[in-house]
């Protein structure tokens, strides 16, 4: 792991032109290019529609229906995933590169209990005996904060409060030590006191773990506080991508500033 | 104006293709006088039994009957009856159903409890039933089927209201300062009867094989007026000797039927404003 | 969920007392006279002293819902009176009919669910490619085909031509192919082409993309996720479509001489032996509500989303 | 600011209690005592669950309130029914959270924001379709707009119809529950722009209810803070930060994260490595 | 009458035929038991001959024998009696077979048969009717039978299945499923509704047959019975539909035969009905249908005239029946007073339609094809025609619900015409449903009870038939052709004309 970190050279993700369009309409991503190191966090904003969600799901391979890549590579590790799609990623998910989503409860199971889905992912790609997946998972939950790990294993999706479910879509992505997670509006759910939890929690993970992050959010402090380098979208193109604070200070691009200043601020000193 | 109305209709050209060709059977049913070569009832016993021949293309039956004027005179029966009971279900299930929604309370309790009871009679059977007591005849059945099918839609008519009840935008709609009945005839109705229309539109198909089913049995049409599944029934002693007895009403009713079904399913795309822009 | 059960039970109650009243009110309209077609059809030319008598024994000169009393009275213990054409308890002539129905239907639905299935999974999962197109043609014919003319060309096909098959009668299981083939094949029809919708609308959920990102296999996805998933709604339309399944029943048995009750209620209605004809409908309708309660009730502990105390 | 005068809405003591089938009642709201003053905007925070939106059902009608009284202009409104309501609803007009819910899906746009004209009989059909296209140009929207369908309109402009709607009927009193909250900034901007400049032509009085601070205090005159059903204070929203002493607003706007201050903490910290790398 | 061979079996071939029969079978029978599927095309609800039809079955099934039967030339030959004579107007006498055994083993003597027709004269009103019997003696294997009053027809009723001879010492309340009766086979199995399995009975008086076991299989629809025969379900099948014969032409597969039989397809006026209560309304109708093209073109078989079939010689030849004559159909109409006002095709008078309701036997093809060929010609005459199925006729027949009733009845039952006289044609008959009465005719039919010079009796019953034709209370359309189609290598299968009979014990597979 290690050794594969220090190089200047090997990085984790480089994506060169990348397009891709739903049915008949518009692409929504244009020519998108970017590379990303390991352990490195890089914050994605922009306007809604503007394909930030498009970008981190065809990092999965995982388009929503209806989507088609028409262009450009992504090569994870010197690897080329986009070669003939769905193949190249088998076995690369989950266990490589983690995801997750916005919404997180509804990418649960709603009739099978936590637990067997964590168990059963966890199986999918560690040769670990059902006891030991369910060890790891209890483990993983109880560092997320979640105060009674057994019972959200037993329990179902329903029966947990947002928070504790995007917790526990974080806690599985988080259990394999993926070496790229892609967030998409993780604490969109939380309220601020549990959404600054969270967000401690993984940029922990990126520390320890080396794990790399790409992180969609609406909110420019989020993604500031959080991020080394914010990219930023604009109608499927990355038209910003830069040092956190050199895009928060000195942006390059009409749209950021215009993104920057409608920040709102709580006026007045109050520390 | 024109662009959209070329772009939509392009875009549904299997609904169009199918609409016309149902047309098309309607138009037949309608017309049948004027396009039958005989007289439907007509016999002629010096041909019995023929195969098709120019003076009768489709051949004749047992009687020396022109099968191709029964056919067409049994579309009438088949379809139009078909039609006539979807029609008297779908409106008596709708208004059931909404007054049920929206009442809730006793009312809703007492007609669904009915619903239930009589949805616990399966279509056929409760047919069979009534044909039973009352006796053979088309309008039997025709009333037996109509007697339970209306509870179905009253059902699922009574659930959407329920359902679309508790959606915002009729919240919405009485925020604009609507009345209830502007908002059912406004707000729910308009959301409500997609979903109900192709459901009638499958069930045409439904019924139209109910009906020649109780036919074939000889519980619904009496000979000799036909009726493409009485005209199965009594056609099924030449299965052999005689195909075309069987083959010509067999297929009238698989090819109404398959287009109903392919209707429904194309309609319910044609009726989505999701999926309905160009 | 215990609650569930009994609401559920009490609902059963009163449907069930629907479901004599109005097959006792039909009887009740049915032209006829009772007591005249009971003395004939043990060969006496009633007089009309002698139906009068008769009448006044079976209490038929009573008030109409006093003898609907008296007739549930007896239904609740069984007594469905006496067949006019078999003279003996109707119950009995249907019992005696029933496993034969209960076989056919029963394999029908053995063949409906071993074939819909995998039909309906291998469109949703191949989806809009060939074997899809070649799956949805079949069930949008077999849909369309009236069973019985299916069922006259299955005899000759496979009875007539190839001598596979025998094509009527009971004996022995091979005669059980073609009718219950004939039964289940537009339902199969059916089922195949509401699996793959309810497979397709499920692929489309969120958590079928979750498990994917979490890297299960796709043969996980589909026999672990989706298909539990599918399974719900499924089943509640098979509970439903046990009665297209014994309304069905009386045309196939007809058709294949079949000895089972749907054939006996066709023969009843001919010879107007309204008992009978009670007996059988009540008796198919009570099948059908309680199969339907089962399902529910399977269905509402499957279902962890499911508040039991939503009336629907 | 505006305080003067007598208030346009009063809550005073208003309950609100859920009851719910075999599990403990829900205090959402407790004796609640809340004034809106004409023109003013009266700014609603909370953490989640507390109640925010409860107040709003309530004093639009969407909830009975279970003890406590609302007036409106000197009328208690808690038991108005039938038509009386529905004048009622005519001046209090409310603005929800998710857009796309509001739309009636096979209603056009044009005809989604002229109803409410026609329904009160406002104006004939003819003069309706030519207020809402002023009504769509007026929240930036265009004309060409009306012939669309709710689905065919982005989330921004969505939001924007639904207000167009709403001013459309001239009420006295907007409510805003999260309006905002499901755009992205840009666009919240747009919105809370078009509010501001609502109330400057029209004097239109509101309550605007929002999880982030920030924008609240952007757009309302004073701000009530709510914590587990109750208002726990209500401050100047210019003065919030200096003035707000309990305890959980002050950990509200503490948690707030600002752009601001990490950019300047960013620079400096950058000019500390500098400055020592220059040592 | 009287046939009085000497100790002689039905049919002299069945003495030797027998012996190598069981021979034959009893080497072969050890590998391989010869089973034979039969369809059946009628069954009752049950097998107890004395109740309704079912001796009928029996005797079909050679399971059930009579004292007497009918030969294929309608002659009366022995059974189990094998001599018999009369001893006066009202007294005959019977010796039965020695040797017979019921199935039971129990031995056939003249007081087992005294209390078997006994008991079906005591359960079944048709035995009360035409066995008019005041008292019978038995002693030994004789039996004297000494009826109430003359009676000419008394060999040919007694006949009938309905006195097929059963053994009363066994349990008869399982006679429903299991009659204990004398013929080659015996039940081992019956289904209601379905079928009856039988194996042979070893000790048969005439020799056990050759054949195993057989079942008869109950298809009542024409068009099964043929796909049955066809699929090899069945091996042998009577009475297939006249539109299913082309099938069986193959000679090296299928053997056909058929003889004119003994049914008669006729039809009932209700002539309590309003309108049928005018004789000129009858006989216009009956000069609106065209029995020989009904024979000829739809069902096969020969137009009729009267009840009975030219192949009986009660007179055929003697009356006068109806043709094809709507001409004056209409003209009789017209006298009538029903004129077609409203022009809709259908006569009308006082603003009644002459609209008739007919009922029908559904199972039946040639009924079914005759009835919608008279609705379609009586239409030309302005009489509109409604059609009703049942599966069972009698019910509604007996309740007097219909207009016209369309059926097909054996009227050679008992080799004579008296029984079909009594039974269909005379006032308040059992079976006279219609409601006809002719004081004369029911003169004539007594007269009839006491003559025994057998050409004089059949000139009473042209008399009489020619009355009934002159009243026009009947219509008679077509004598029915009957069939038998058996699998090629099904061998002894013998042509009746009166379909009491079907299987005997020479039946076999080769
Ligand atoms: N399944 C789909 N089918 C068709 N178009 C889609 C689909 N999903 C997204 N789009 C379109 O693609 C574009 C980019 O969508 P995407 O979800 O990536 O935006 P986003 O930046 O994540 O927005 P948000 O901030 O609202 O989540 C949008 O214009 C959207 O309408
Ligand atoms: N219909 C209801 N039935 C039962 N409880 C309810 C209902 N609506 C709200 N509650 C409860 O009342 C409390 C207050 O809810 P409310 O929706 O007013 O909160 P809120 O401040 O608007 O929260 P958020 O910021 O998440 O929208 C919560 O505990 C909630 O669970
Ligand atoms: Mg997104
Ligand atoms: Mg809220």
């Amino acid at each position: 792991m290690t050794s594969l970190r220090g190089g200047t050279t090997s990085l984790l993700v480089e994506m060169k032109n990348l397009s891709v369009s739903y049915k008949e309409g518009v692409p929504s991503l244009r020519d998108v290019s970017f590379s990303m190191k390991p352990g490195e966090i890089i914050g994605i904003v922009g306007e809604s529609g503007s394909g930030k969600s498009t970008l981190i799901r065809a990092l999965l391979g995982l388009l929503p229906v209806g989507g088609r890549y028409t262009g450009g590579e992504i090569i994870f590790r010197e690897r080329v995933l986009l070669r003939d799609s769905q193949q190249d990623w088998q076995g690369m998910r989950g266990k490589r590169i983690a995801m997750v989503f916005q919404d997180s409860g509804s990418y649960l199971n709603p009739i099978r209990s936590i637990g067997s889905q964590y168990v059963e992912a966890i199986r999918a790609h560690l040769p670990m005996s059902r006891k030991e997946a369910w060890k790891l998972a209890i483990h993983t939950l109880a560092r997320m904060g979640l105060d009674d790990p057994e019972r959200v294993m037993h329990a179902y999706a329903s029966q947990l409060s947002g928070g504790m479910k995007q917790r526990t879509s974080i806690a599985m992505a988080a259990a394999l030590e993926p070496e790229l997670l892609l967030a998409d509006e993780p604490t969109s759910a939380l309220d601020v006191t549990t959404q600054n939890e969270v967000m401690n929690q993984l940029s922990r993970l990126c520390a320890d773990k080396g794990t790399g992050m790409m992180l969609v959010t609406h909110n420019m402090a989020v993604a500031a506080h959080m991020a080394e380098r914010i990219g930023v979208m604009l109608d499927g193109r990355l038209v910003e991508l830069g040092d956190t604070l050199r895009v928060i200070s000195n942006p390059d691009h009409e749209y950021t500033r215009k993104l920057l200043e409608a920040v709102p601020e709580l006026e007045g000193n109050h520390t | 104006m024109v662009m959209k109305i070329r772009a939509y209709l392009t875009q549904r050209r299997l609904f169009i293709f199918l609409l016309s060709l149902t047309t098309g059977w309607i138009v037949l049913a309608l017309i049948a006088p004027l396009l039958a070569p005989h007289d439907p009832l007509a016999t002629n016993f010096a041909k019995v039994l023929q195969p098709s021949s120019p003076e009768y293309p489709l051949g004749t039956d047992q009687l020396g009957r022109c099968v191709l004027s029964r056919l067409l005179y049994g579309a009438r029966t088949s379809l139009l009856l078909t039609f006539m009971m979807i029609g008297i279900v779908f409106g008596l299930g709708v208004a059931v159903g909404v007054v049920a929604g929206f009442l809730r309370g006793l009312v809703d309790t007492l007609l669904m409890r009915l619903c239930d009871t009589l949805m616990a009679f399966p279509g056929l059977i409760f047919a069979i039933a009534v044909v039973g007591m009352l006796g053979p005849g088309l309008f039997n059945t025709v009333v037996a089927l109509s007697v339970v099918w209306w509870a179905k839609y009253a059902r699922m008519a009574r659930s959407l209201v329920i359902s679309l009840q508790q959606k915002e935008f009729v919240t919405a709609a009485a925020f604009s300062g609507a009345r209830k009945i502007q908002i059912i005839s406004r707000t729910i109705l308009p959301n409500m009867l997609p979903p109900l229309i192709v459901m009638a539109m499958m069930d045409v198909g439904g019924m139209m094989l109910s009906i020649s089913g109780l036919s074939f049995l000889g519980l619904g049409a009496q000979p000799p007026d036909p009726e493409w599944g009485a005209m199965l029934n009594e056609g099924r002693r030449y299965l052999q000797t005689a195909p075309w007895l069987l083959i010509y009403p067999g297929l009238a009713i698989f090819s109404t039927v398959i287009i109903f079904n392919l209707l429904g399913d194309s309609l319910r795309d044609v009726l989505d404003p999701k999926k309905n822009t160009v | 969920m215990g609650r569930y059960i009994v609401k559920r039970l009490l609902q059963l109650v009163a449907v069930l007392f629907g479901i004599t009243f109005l097959t006792f009110l039909l009887t009740y309209l049915s032209p006829g006279d009772p007591a005249r077609l009971m003395l004939m059809s043990t060969g006496v030319t009633p007089s009309d002293e002698l139906v009068r008598q008769v009448r006044s024994e079976l209490g038929l000169d009573k008030p109409f819902l006093v003898r609907y009393g008296t007739w549930l009275g007896q239904v609740v213990t069984g007594d469905f009176g006496t067949s006019y054409k078999y003279d003996r308890p109707v119950l009995d002539v249907l019992m005696a009919r029933l496993p034969a129905t209960l076989k056919l239907t029963g394999s029908a639905m053995l063949l409906v669910i071993l074939i819909s299935f995998p039909l309906g999974v291998l469109s949703a999962v191949r989806r809009n490619q060939w074997l899809d197109y070649v799956i949805r043609l079949f069930s949008f014919a077999g849909l369309s085909m009236p069973s019985f003319w299916l069922g006259m060309l299955l005899m000759l096909v496979f009875g007539v031509q190839l001598k596979l098959l025998p094509v009527m009668g009971s004996s022995g299981w091979n005669s059980l192919i073609l009718p219950a083939a004939t039964l289940a094949i537009p339902l199969i029809a059916q089922y195949s082409r509401q699996i793959r919708a309810v497979m397709l609308e499920e692929t489309s959920q969120n958590y079928v993309v979750g498990a994917r990102a979490r890297g299960v296999k796709e043969s996980m996805i589909i026999w672990r996720h989706i298909l539990p998933n599918s399974l719900l709604p499924i089943v509640t339309l098979l509970g439903m479509t046990t009665g297209a399944l014994l309304g069905g029943a009386a045309i196939v048995e007809s058709l294949f001489v079949w000895p089972g009750v749907g054939q006996m209620a066709v023969d009843a209605i001919f010879t107007r032996d309204y008992p009978l004809i009670q007996g059988y409908v009540i008796w198919m309708a009570v099948i059908y509500v309680t199969l339907n309660l089962i399902v529910d009730l399977w269905t509402h502990l499957r279902d962890p989303r499911i508040q039991l105390d939503v009336d629907v | 600011m505006i305080n003067a005068g007598s208030p346009i809405l009063k809550l005073s003591n208003v309950c609100k209690t859920y009851e719910m089938k075999g599990r403990q009642a829900v205090q959402a709201l407790q004796n609640v005592d809340l004034a809106l003053y004409p023109g003013e905007c009266l700014g609603i925070v909370g953490q989640s669950g507390s109640g925010k939106s409860s107040l709003a059902k309530c004093v639009t009608h969407l909830e009975q309130v279970t003890s406590g009284e609302i007036w409106y202009h000197g009328q208690e409104i808690t038991r108005l029914k039938g038509e009386s309501l529905r004048q009622m609803r005519k001046q209090i007009q409310m603005v929800f959270q998710e857009p796309a819910a509001i739309f009636n899906p096979r209603m056009k746009v044009g005809m989604f924001i002229g109803e409410p004209l026609l329904n009160y009989k406002m104006m004939k059909r003819q003069a309706a379709a030519q207020e809402t296209r002023r009504l769509l140009e007026r929240v930036g929207l265009s004309a060409m707009d009306a012939d669309k369908y709710p689905h065919e309109l982005s989330g921004g402009q969505q939001q924007r119809a639904v207000i167009a709607r709403a001013i459309g009927l001239r009420p006295e009193i907007i409510l805003f529950d999260e309006a905002t909250s499901a755009l992205d900034v840009s666009i919240q901007q747009q919105v809370l722009d078009l509010l501001m400049e609502l109330r400057r032509e029209t004097g239109v009085s509101s309550i605007f209810i929002s999880h982030d601070l920030a924008v609240v205090q952007q757009v309302s005159d004073r701000i009530a803070v709510m914590h587990q059903g109750r208002v726990v204070e209500v401050v100047d929203s210019a003065k919030l930060t200096s003035s707000a002493n309990h305890p959980y607003t002050r950990s509200l706007m503490s948690s707030a994260l600002s752009l601001r201050e990490l950019k300047d903490d960013m620079q400096m910290r950058e000019r500390v490595v500098v400055l020592a790398g220059s040592r | 009458a009287c046939g009085n061979d000497k100790n002689s079996t039905p049919s002299s071939s069945d003495a030797t035929g027998k012996k190598a029969g069981v021979d034959a079978s009893g080497a072969a029978g050890e590998d391989k038991k010869s089973h034979l599927n039969v369809a059946l095309f009628w069954l009752g609800s049950s097998l107890d001959p004395a109740e309704e039809w079912n001796g009928w079955t029996l005797t079909r099934a050679a399971i059930g024998e009579t004292l007497i039967q009918f030969d294929e030339q309608m002659k009366i030959v022995p059974k189990l009696a094998d001599k018999w004579d009369r001893i006066d107007d009202t007294t005959w006498h019977f010796h039965i077979r020695d040797g017979v055994t019921f199935h039971n083993g129990n031995p056939v003597t003249a007081d087992a048969v005294k209390k078997s027709i006994e008991r079906s004269i005591s359960l079944n009103e048709r035995g009360q009717s035409t066995l008019p019997i005041a008292s019978m003696t038995a002693k030994g294997q004789d039996l004297t039978i000494k009826t109430t009053q003359p009676d000419a027809s008394l060999l040919g009723n007694i006949a009938e299945p309905l006195f097929i001879i059963v053994d009363t010492s066994a349990d008869t309340s399982k006679f429903k499923s299991e009659p204990i009766a004398t013929g080659p086979f015996m039940v081992t199995g019956y289904t209601p509704d379905q079928e009856i399995q039988v194996k042979k009975y070893d000790k048969y008086w005439g020799g056990a047959a050759d054949l195993d076991t057989m079942t008869l299989k109950y298809i009542k629809d024409d068009n099964t019975r043929a796909l049955a025969l066809q699929s090899g379900e069945i091996d042998v099948a009577s009475n297939v539909g006249r539109s299913q014969k082309p099938l069986f032409q193959d000679k090296t597969q299928y053997t056909i035969d058929e003889i004119p039989s003994l049914r008669t397809q006729f039809v009932w006026f209700n002539t309590t009905h309003s309108l049928l209560s005018d004789v000129k309304v009858r006989r216009a109708i009956s000069y609106g249908i065209d029995r020989e093209m009904y024979a000829n073109t739809l069902v096969g078989g020969q137009a009729a005239k009267g009840p009975f079939t030219s192949a009986l010689p009660f007179g055929y030849d003697k009356i006068t029946g109806y043709d094809y004559e709507p001409a004056k159909a209409k003209q009789l109409l017209d006298e009538a007073g029903y004129q077609d006002a409203d022009g809709d095709g259908i006569r009308e008078k006082e603003g009644k339609k002459l609209s008739l309701q007919l009922i029908l036997n559904s199972a039946y093809e040639s009924d079914s094809v005759v009835a919608a060929a008279m609705q379609s010609q009586l239409k030309e005459i302005g009489v509109e025609l409604e059609l009703t199925s049942y599966e069972d006729l009698t019910d509604h027949q007996k309740s007097g619900n219909y207009d016209l009733a369309l059926t097909s009845i054996n009227t050679g039952i008992t080799g004579d015409p008296q029984y079909i006289l009594d039974f269909y044609f005379k006032t308040g008959a059992e079976w006279n449903v219609g409601g006809y009465s002719n004081p004369k005719l029911d003169e004539l039919i007594e007269r009839l009870h006491s003559e025994f010079d057998v050409e004089k009796r059949y000139a009473l019953a042209a008399e009489a038939q020619q009355m009934i034709l002159n009243d026009a209370a009947y219509m008679f359309l077509t004598y029915t052709p009957i069939n038998i189609v058996s699998k090629s290598n099904v061998k002894g299968a013998t042509m009746y004309p009166i379909d009491f009979y079907l299987l005997d014990r020479n039946i076999k597979v080769e």
